[in-house]
């Protein structure tokens, strides 16, 4: 059932390879290896498409609705309801001027949004938007994707470092402490859920929630947590400091424009759908359904995306109705709140666990 | 002599400060002008703010009269609740006055604007720079003296700050 | 980081207009501020030496945009009485009007401007919203929406329109529902009071050291309002109260104009009865010919010029949105005035932001000035 | 079409071009192409100016779209108009519904909408803002300050209109105009864009 499309991709390159075999000489060896790695590209080259148009749409989304909570409409002009706005974005900032400050560090400053947006793109690839259907099903998926997800603040402070300017620095600095100080309560409470399911495979964390409910029920407070921690993680109101625009005028992307600027505009976002992403797969049961209801073909993908498009709505929410924390209060909430509440986070789970809530081992893929 | 009313307060001055101090007839808005001499001013000042309650230095301006330059005053007391107005004379050519920024610290960018406006030097002042034209500009507008221009005229002038 | 000076300014979204904020910062920690202005100066008092005393009306909109009437009637109250002439009280009472629905729509851009700048993106968006309901009201009767040259010396330029009144109370109706939701918004949300709770502190003594005025002085707790302790217009016949709050800090200024602009609500509720029941003139019937003479005749300008009037000096000192504004009018016999000097309370809370900001953080900066409501028209004029 | 040779033939083409400009380039440099047997590289030129001005042709437009329909203002405020320019991104009139977001860095803006009267004092930074923005960029002049001075035209430290500092595609009158005459001219510089003449 869930498995639909990859094995529709897989039956589709043995076919191919079946045709194609022939011809090459002496590839039958490799033909069943060379099966699995091309469908999984095929499958992987789908989901980055399916991810980076949710990108496109997810910067409408927001649009649109933080409009309708300001009581205005958004971007309406370009397109059906403003759906190509984003797209005249993306093509006008890829025909700017290229430049680079003068004062600026070209290496560093070329390189750190460029990385910044790869590595998160690279994220998506671990991530299954659907059974099987990842660019790369490993075990230790969320482990891959969690420490590549960390590898952000690096790049951006080489980002801001290198563009000489003081308030990218003060907004790199501020990116630094904050990122690391709320990494540490997202994993704890990633811990919690790991605990429960006793597996990294986020498609065995799915299927354990398909079975037994989903984590957010037991595990309300860290599903809280990781929220919290999540809008930290991805830089948005009230935890948005990095690029504070009261006072420092747009953070650490102050000196970028063109090109540059729609990649750290586009990481941004692609870290905003993966902390969706993430969510929905941990704690709101991934693609699956109660009632059967993810059991029909292509369904589970589609209630993926209504998931995350939703997880996506409270982001917004919470955008349009709360004010920016101050830095220290920041980390004040990351270290002293957030951090023994994903401990006592934790101890709830392994009490769940040792008071036997079922804990299953779903076969790997 | 905290709580002095107005009609104490005016005489004593005049008593104190005998001819360098002149009360002039007070007009409907202010409660009344006091003309000072320069090098009594501070202590005027400093009277009126410890005895008359008179805390608040709400403005200092000047007025340029070509023949002289008057720098006014206007204080404020929450006592007497009205608006006691000094003046104070000094030449055209190179205008000083003390400052009275030792006694109303918010005197501080009020005189550097007269500074700047018109060209009254304040004795004392801690930071006596331009504050509304650019550093280095030569002209103080609000002198008689300095008319407005045709804008190409002063495209010129500007550019030579 | 060693300490290192940072120019907020002169584009910078944290200034609200055009000046500069050089701060010295040790890492977050602000350690010395050099404000600078004058990048908006235009040399409006010299300006109005030059043009006749209901011209320079037109440059008193300008010099504070977002509180323009409340210029024009300063100005015009120093030009009456440089020039010794009084109102009609019809006039007094559209201006008192206009006034509190200026200090309204103020309080309102404030508020909008102040909930952006901490972060809280959507109330922007209702107080532009509802500003512009003010706005809409001022447009049809004097129309314009920000520069409304409305007032003349000697009374106001028209009367308002029929039926003024009534759409004039259902704004007020609305914004008696509105005022609460603001209040809501903020005092309901922890961050808020985080951010503006024991921030930008400025005692009383400092204040009035300091020359601060307006609503930063009444949040310090000090009780002084200049529509009461030195009326002018008609205020003291209207019933209104003071909004004073004792803590001189940014969320005590918040208080302190939300309470104003529930009592503005209550003002212009009094002054409309009253227009209603007492129509008359609104301009005074003899005014000197010059002073709203468009061009003298043809021919004539030197004798206009030296055409003679008693000289005189006006001084006027009103309560601003801002805070106590002052105008000084000397006139010299002439059609225009010898030397308008204008008194910009913001110049003066500006000059002071080294006393309110130095110590605290970075992030701090927008909600300590934003909370001084800075209005860079009048502080450079 | 310079013939990238090195031989003796090309140096006379060279002279010739030089003593004789009204001479028609292209045959020339044809013919010496086809004399020196370095047609190739012609031939390859003038494929490449092909394929480009068809990529032209075709992506013009294109990109021609993208950038008049997400003009970036810049996020700033110097006067009256100021205030109208943010009314005009309140709820009444929604700017964005055009795809017009401001921006606070001049880095990432198209468009410098100069909403005020500019002083001397201000005139070097406003232009610092502008050889900040990257091409392509435009600037319209909000407001008869920034249009001529407006009331303030005579003033001492008053620049007379903003297009003695910077380069201006569209004016809009008005002291303040009203939001929906600013939109007006954003949608003008949107016609002209689209018309190549802005």
């Amino acid at each position: 059932m869930v498995e639909t499309l990859y094995s529709v991709a897989h039956t589709l390159v043995v076919l191919l390879l079946g045709l194609l075999g022939p011809l090459v000489p002496g590839s039958g060896a490799y033909g069943p290896f060379l099966a699995v790695w091309l469908s999984y590209l095929v499958v992987g080259a789908l989901v980055f498409a399916v991810s980076l148009v949710n990108v496109l749409v997810f910067i409408w989304w927001e649009r649109k609705l933080l409009g309708r909570f300001m009581d205005r409409r958004g971007a309406m002009h370009v397109g059906y309801a403003g759906l190509l706005q984003n797209l005249a974005d993306g093509l006008k900032l890829f025909r700017k001027q290229p430049f680079s400050p003068r004062e600026a560090d070209d290496l560093g400053y070329y390189f750190g949004p460029t990385a910044y947006l790869v590595i998160s793109i690279a994220i998506l690839g671990f991530l299954p938007i659907s059974f099987g259907f990842s660019g790369g099903a490993v075990p230790l998926s969320l482990l891959v994707a969690l420490a590549l997800f960390s590898f952000a603040p690096l790049f951006i402070f080489i980002a801001s470092w290198s563009s000489n300017n003081k308030y990218s620095l003060i907004g790199g600095m501020r990116t630094a402490a904050q990122l690391v100080a709320y990494e540490i309560p997202l994993l704890l409470s990633v811990v919690a859920v790991v605990a429960l399911t006793g597996s990294f495979d986020l498609n065995v964390i799915v299927g354990d929630q398909a079975a037994n409910g989903w984590f957010a029920v037991p595990l309300i407070l860290g599903l809280i947590i990781f929220f919290i921690a999540m809008l930290a993680e991805v830089e948005r109101i009230p935890f948005d400091l990095p690029e504070a625009e009261a006072e420092l005028v747009e953070g650490w992307s102050t000196e970028y424009g063109g090109m540059l600027f729609a990649f750290t505009m586009l990481g941004d976002y692609v870290r905003a759908l993966i902390g969706s992403y993430l969510i929905v797969l941990l704690f709101l049961g991934g693609w699956s359904m109660p009632w059967g209801l993810s059991s029909f073909p292509l369904s589970g993908i589609v209630f993926f995306q209504l998931k995350t498009y939703a997880v996506f709505a409270i982001f917004i929410w919470v955008r349009a109705s709360l004010p920016r924390v101050r830095t220290d209060q920041l980390l004040q909430i990351g270290w002293k709140r957030m951090l023994p509440l994903a401990m006592v986070n934790i101890i709830w789970a392994l009490a769940l666990v040792v008071w036997g809530y079922p804990v299953i081992h779903w076969p790997a893929l | 002599m905290t709580d002095l009313t107005l009609a104490a307060l005016l005489p004593a001055l005049e008593s104190r400060f005998g001819p360098d101090v002149k009360v002039l007839p007070s007009r409907k808005e202010v409660l009344g002008v006091v003309q000072v001499k320069v090098d009594r001013l501070v202590e005027v000042a400093r009277f009126l703010h410890d005895q008359g309650t008179f805390t608040h230095c709400a403005l200092v301006s000047g007025v340029d009269w070509i023949e002289h330059i008057e720098v006014l005053y206007h204080l404020w007391s929450d006592a007497l609740k009205g608006y006691l107005e000094i003046t104070v004379e000094t030449a055209p050519e190179d205008p000083h006055v003390p400052s009275v920024t030792s006694i109303w610290r918010g005197a501080n960018w009020h005189e550097r604007e007269t500074w700047d406006m018109l060209g009254v030097r304040f004795d004392g002042h801690p930071d006596l720079r331009r504050v509304l034209m650019p550093e280095g500009y030569r002209f103080h507008p609000l002198r008689k003296s300095f008319e407005l221009h045709e804008p190409e005229e002063l495209e010129v002038k500007a550019r030579h700050v | 980081m060693s300490e290192m000076w940072i120019n907020m300014g002169p584009q910078h979204p944290m200034t609200h207009g055009l000046w500069n904020l050089r701060v010295k910062v040790d890492g977050e920690l602000i350690v010395d501020v050099d404000p600078e202005i004058g990048y908006l100066h235009r040399g409006i008092e010299k300006i109005c030496e030059y043009r006749r005393y209901n011209e320079v009306v037109t440059l008193m909109d300008r010099t504070c945009y977002v509180a323009g009437i409340a210029w024009e009637q300063l100005y015009i109250m120093a030009a009456e009485e440089a020039l010794n002439i009084s109102p009609p009280p019809r006039a007094e009472y559209v201006r008192v009007l206009s006034q509190e629905l200026q200090r309204l729509s103020s309080h309102v851009m404030w508020y909008a401007a102040y909930v952006q700048d901490i972060g809280l993106m959507t109330p922007f968006l209702y107080g532009m919203r509802d500003r512009d309901l003010i706005l809409d009201l001022f447009q049809s009767y004097t129309g314009a929406r920000m520069t409304y040259e409305f007032m003349r010396v000697g009374g106001v330029r028209n009367d308002v329109p029929v039926g003024f009144t009534d759409r004039c109370r259902k704004v007020m109706d609305w914004f008696d529902q509105r005022l609460p939701e603001y209040e809501k918004v903020c005092d309901n949300s922890t961050i808020f009071l985080e951010r503006t709770k024991g921030i930008g502190v400025l005692k009383a003594a400092d204040c009035v050291n300091d020359g601060v005025t307006g609503p930063m002085l009444r949040a310090a707790g000090v009780d002084r309002d200049l529509r009461r302790d030195r009326p002018y217009s008609v205020y003291p016949e209207l019933d209104f109260d003071v909004a004073v709050y004792d803590a001189p800090d940014c969320y005590g200024r918040y208080r302190v104009r939300m309470e104003e602009m529930k009592q503005s609500v209550r003002i212009v509720r009094q002054v409309l009865d009253w227009l209603d029941r007492n129509p008359g003139p609104v301009l005074a019937e003899k005014v000197p010919r010059f002073v709203g003479t468009p061009s003298p005749p043809p021919g004539k300008e030197i004798y206009v010029e030296r055409r003679g009037y008693p000289k005189g000096r006006g001084f006027s000192a009103m309560e601003e949105p801002h805070g106590e504004a002052m105008a000084y009018i000397i006139n010299e016999g002439a059609e225009h005035p010898y030397r308008a000097k204008l008194r910009s309370p913001v110049f003066v809370n500006i000059a002071a932001s080294k006393d309110y900001l130095v110590g605290y953080r970075v992030s701090d900066i927008p909600a300590i000035m934003g909370s001084v409501d800075i209005c860079v028209g009048e502080s450079d004029r | 079409m310079n013939a990238t040779n090195t031989s003796g033939t090309a140096r006379i083409i060279t002279h010739v071009k030089e003593t004789d400009p009204m001479e028609p380039e292209v045959p020339f440099a044809e013919v010496e192409a086809v004399q020196s047997k370095e047609y190739i590289p012609v031939i390859k030129e003038t494929l490449t100016g092909m394929i480009q001005r068809g990529l032209d042709a075709a992506t013009k437009p294109v990109f021609n779209w993208a950038g008049r329909n997400s003009l970036f203002p810049l996020h700033w405020g110097l006067a009256c108009c100021a205030i109208e320019f943010a009314a005009g991104f309140g709820a009444r009139w929604d700017g964005e519904r055009f795809g017009v977001v401001p921006r606070s860095s001049p880095r990432q803006c198209d468009l410098l909408i100069v909403n005020g009267t500019v002083t001397w004092k201000l005139s070097h930074k406003l232009i610092t803002l502008w050889e900040q923005m990257p091409e392509p960029k435009w600037a319209i002049a909000m407001g008869n300050c920034a249009t001529g001075g407006g009331p303030f035209r005579t003033a001492y430290s008053v620049v007379p209109g903003v297009n003695k500092l910077i380069p201006v595609d569209v004016y809009i009158a008005g002291c303040p105009p009203r939001p929906e005459a600013m939109l007006d001219g954003i949608l003008r510089l949107e016609r002209l864009i689209r018309e190549r003449r802005a």
